[in-house]
């Protein structure tokens, strides 16, 4: 399964909904507003450092170059995809569930 | 106009569940996702529908939004059995954090933790949040 | 693989049209079929043929009638959600089609995915 | 006390609108005035005359029109946000028009007190 | 000065911000889906019980209506206004800010 | 048309400050809001502008929206001063939740702690929030 989490985890609780219910080895993208969750050094690491231990965490570059969030700022062990690895998740990994 | 085309759709069972996940009034989701869900009835389909997060608060007894003039559409969900629809699920956490007891629901649920609800997600072949 | 997505925001106060737009061009580029785009909720405002973003904006309006044109792809704006927005076939950009909610259903019957994409 | 109103969503997403539109008229009823509302964002959406609830739910298009009528409410349409979304001068229902941003730091100025409300 | 919530404490962090900015002694009003606020027994009550000790908190009547909670499962020290109270606060106090 | 009342504005500054909250591109409300910012300049009020909570991620550097089609408005916080208006604030809290410092903003700013940026906001006469 693919979870897709489109929400700031600064400001929304998309994010620990979408980890409370995402089953271990499932796969989550960030999207839009949602790449700042793989951001280091925020208050949010540890948790999504965490996740990325479970699951398998990816970020959408489009996104984060549109925020201006360099490479070297995402989190060790989230990988970043364009919207062809989006395409690509959607396939392998089977139903979506969207966290609005 | 164009022309619509049809996709054979014969014969085929799927399982849908409509995530619903945000509080009725603020918004319109509630009452439109409530709109899909009844249509979906028609196609006979495997249907479930799960309240967490706020959506919790959608199925909470004693809506009564006359007064900012806007339609009360809590009854619909007492109607979804007559319809075939009868997974009605409600995340126990969810519930719970929000101060809410099975007592508190216009419709009867099943109430399941988020462990439970994780797997039923993962069993659907068609997941609509609204 | 056969894809189906669903809009649930209007165009420029959320990024959720961009993003499904981005979606479905990259599942084409990879050779995939985008069967349907369903807008419900304020998605309803993507087919309006008025509107007129500034020239260094994207149109997106423009940018799905051209891709269901030359992809196929069926663009259905839901008749409940678009009667109470205002958004009536005299108001419909090219490629857009209104028709029921029960569209969505049959896409979500019938394609290997369905993708949301909303607020 | 004067009032200024800025509302920053469309009729039904959200409830920014009914909430807006039930403070100005509670606000009328004890005897201040309300002397513009600017209609920003989505919020343009209010002005679509083409906007056709279901017969047991509120025309919030028509009340707007109403209360513009009878209280000489001015209904400011933000002429840059409402042509990116389609919301030109042949959708504007009864009681609307479309004019400048500076309407908005005008009211802001002008009104006792300015009300946001959004999403 | 009038600081108004419409989100709901749950699902965004509008409220933590305005109880972060707001001054001792303004006044609070929680409007819309931001009355789930003012609800006891819940993972927010004990925060907006402390801010009941700071400010006056507020919640909006026909919103609670709308969503069917009960004036008995309101927290106490919050006080139940109707649009014509909000419009009066809006005068009383000042400056008003949406924390939208 | 209806006729457009004119209200008396004269000679009279008032102290607006803009509240910014949201980050940019997945919601519009960073790109009107700052319009709205703009505009305002030619009324001669005494302006000012807060960004926090994501609102600080407007005014981080490096915005590259060109491969979503998007606009980048970011160089027009660099031309307030021009507008004189350069009264920029931002909030300590928020900025190093976001493992943010001065040093990623595209414009000169001051970091100011929640208790002072909520006596600022207390000494206006109009906050937009957007």
């Amino acid at each position: 399964m693919l979870h897709t989490v489109n929400k700031s985890p600064f400001e929304r609780n998309a994010l620990d909904s979408c980890l409370r219910l995402a089953a271990p080895g499932s796969a989550i993208l960030l999207i839009e507003d949602g790449v700042y969750a793989a951001l280091k050094g925020t208050a949010q690491t540890a948790k999504v450092e965490a996740a990325a231990e479970t699951h398998e965490v990816y970020v959408l570059g489009p996104d984060l170059k549109a925020r201006g969030i360099e490479e070297s700022r995402i989190i060790g062990g989230v990988k970043i995809v364009d919207y062809g690895g989006f395409v690509d998740l959607a396939v392998a990994k089977g139903t979506v569930n969207s966290w609005l | 106009m164009s022309e619509e085309p049809v996709f054979d759709t014969q014969g085929v069972v799927r399982k849908f569940m409509f995530v619903n996940r945000k509080a009725p009034y603020g918004t319109i989701y509630a009452l439109e996702i409530l709109e899909s869900v009844l249509i979906s009835a028609a196609f006979e389909q495997d249907i479930s529908v799960a309240f967490l997060d706020d959506g919790v608060f959608q199925i909470k007894k004693g809506h009564d939004p006359k007064d900012l003039g806007m339609k009360n559409f809590s009854p619909t969900y007492r109607a979804l059995g007559g319809y075939d629809i009868e997974k009605l699920y409600v995340e126990k956490e969810s519930m719970e954090a929000r101060g809410l007891g099975p007592d508190d629901f216009v419709v009867k649920v099943q109430v399941v933790p988020a462990a439970e609800l994780s797997k039923l997600m993962a069993e659907q072949d068609v997941l609509i949040t609204g | 693989m056969k894809f189906g997505i669903m809009v649930n925001e209007g165009p420029f106060n959320h990024q959720a049209s961009d993003s499904a737009y981005q979606f479905a061009k990259a599942a084409i580029a990879k050779g995939h079929q985008v069967m349907r785009v369903f807008f419900y909720y304020d998605g309803v405002n993507n087919a309006n043929r008025l509107s007129e973003p500034q020239s260094d904006d994207r149109n997106l309006v423009k940018l799905w009638g051209e891709m269901a044109k030359t992809h196929k792809v069926d663009l259905v704006v839901c008749v409940a959600a678009a009667l109470r927005r205002g958004i009536k076939d005299e108001l419909l950009a090219e490629g857009f089609h209104i028709s029921g909610l029960g569209q969505l259903t049959e896409i979500g019957i019938a394609a290997d995915r369905l993708l949301v994409f909303g607020d």
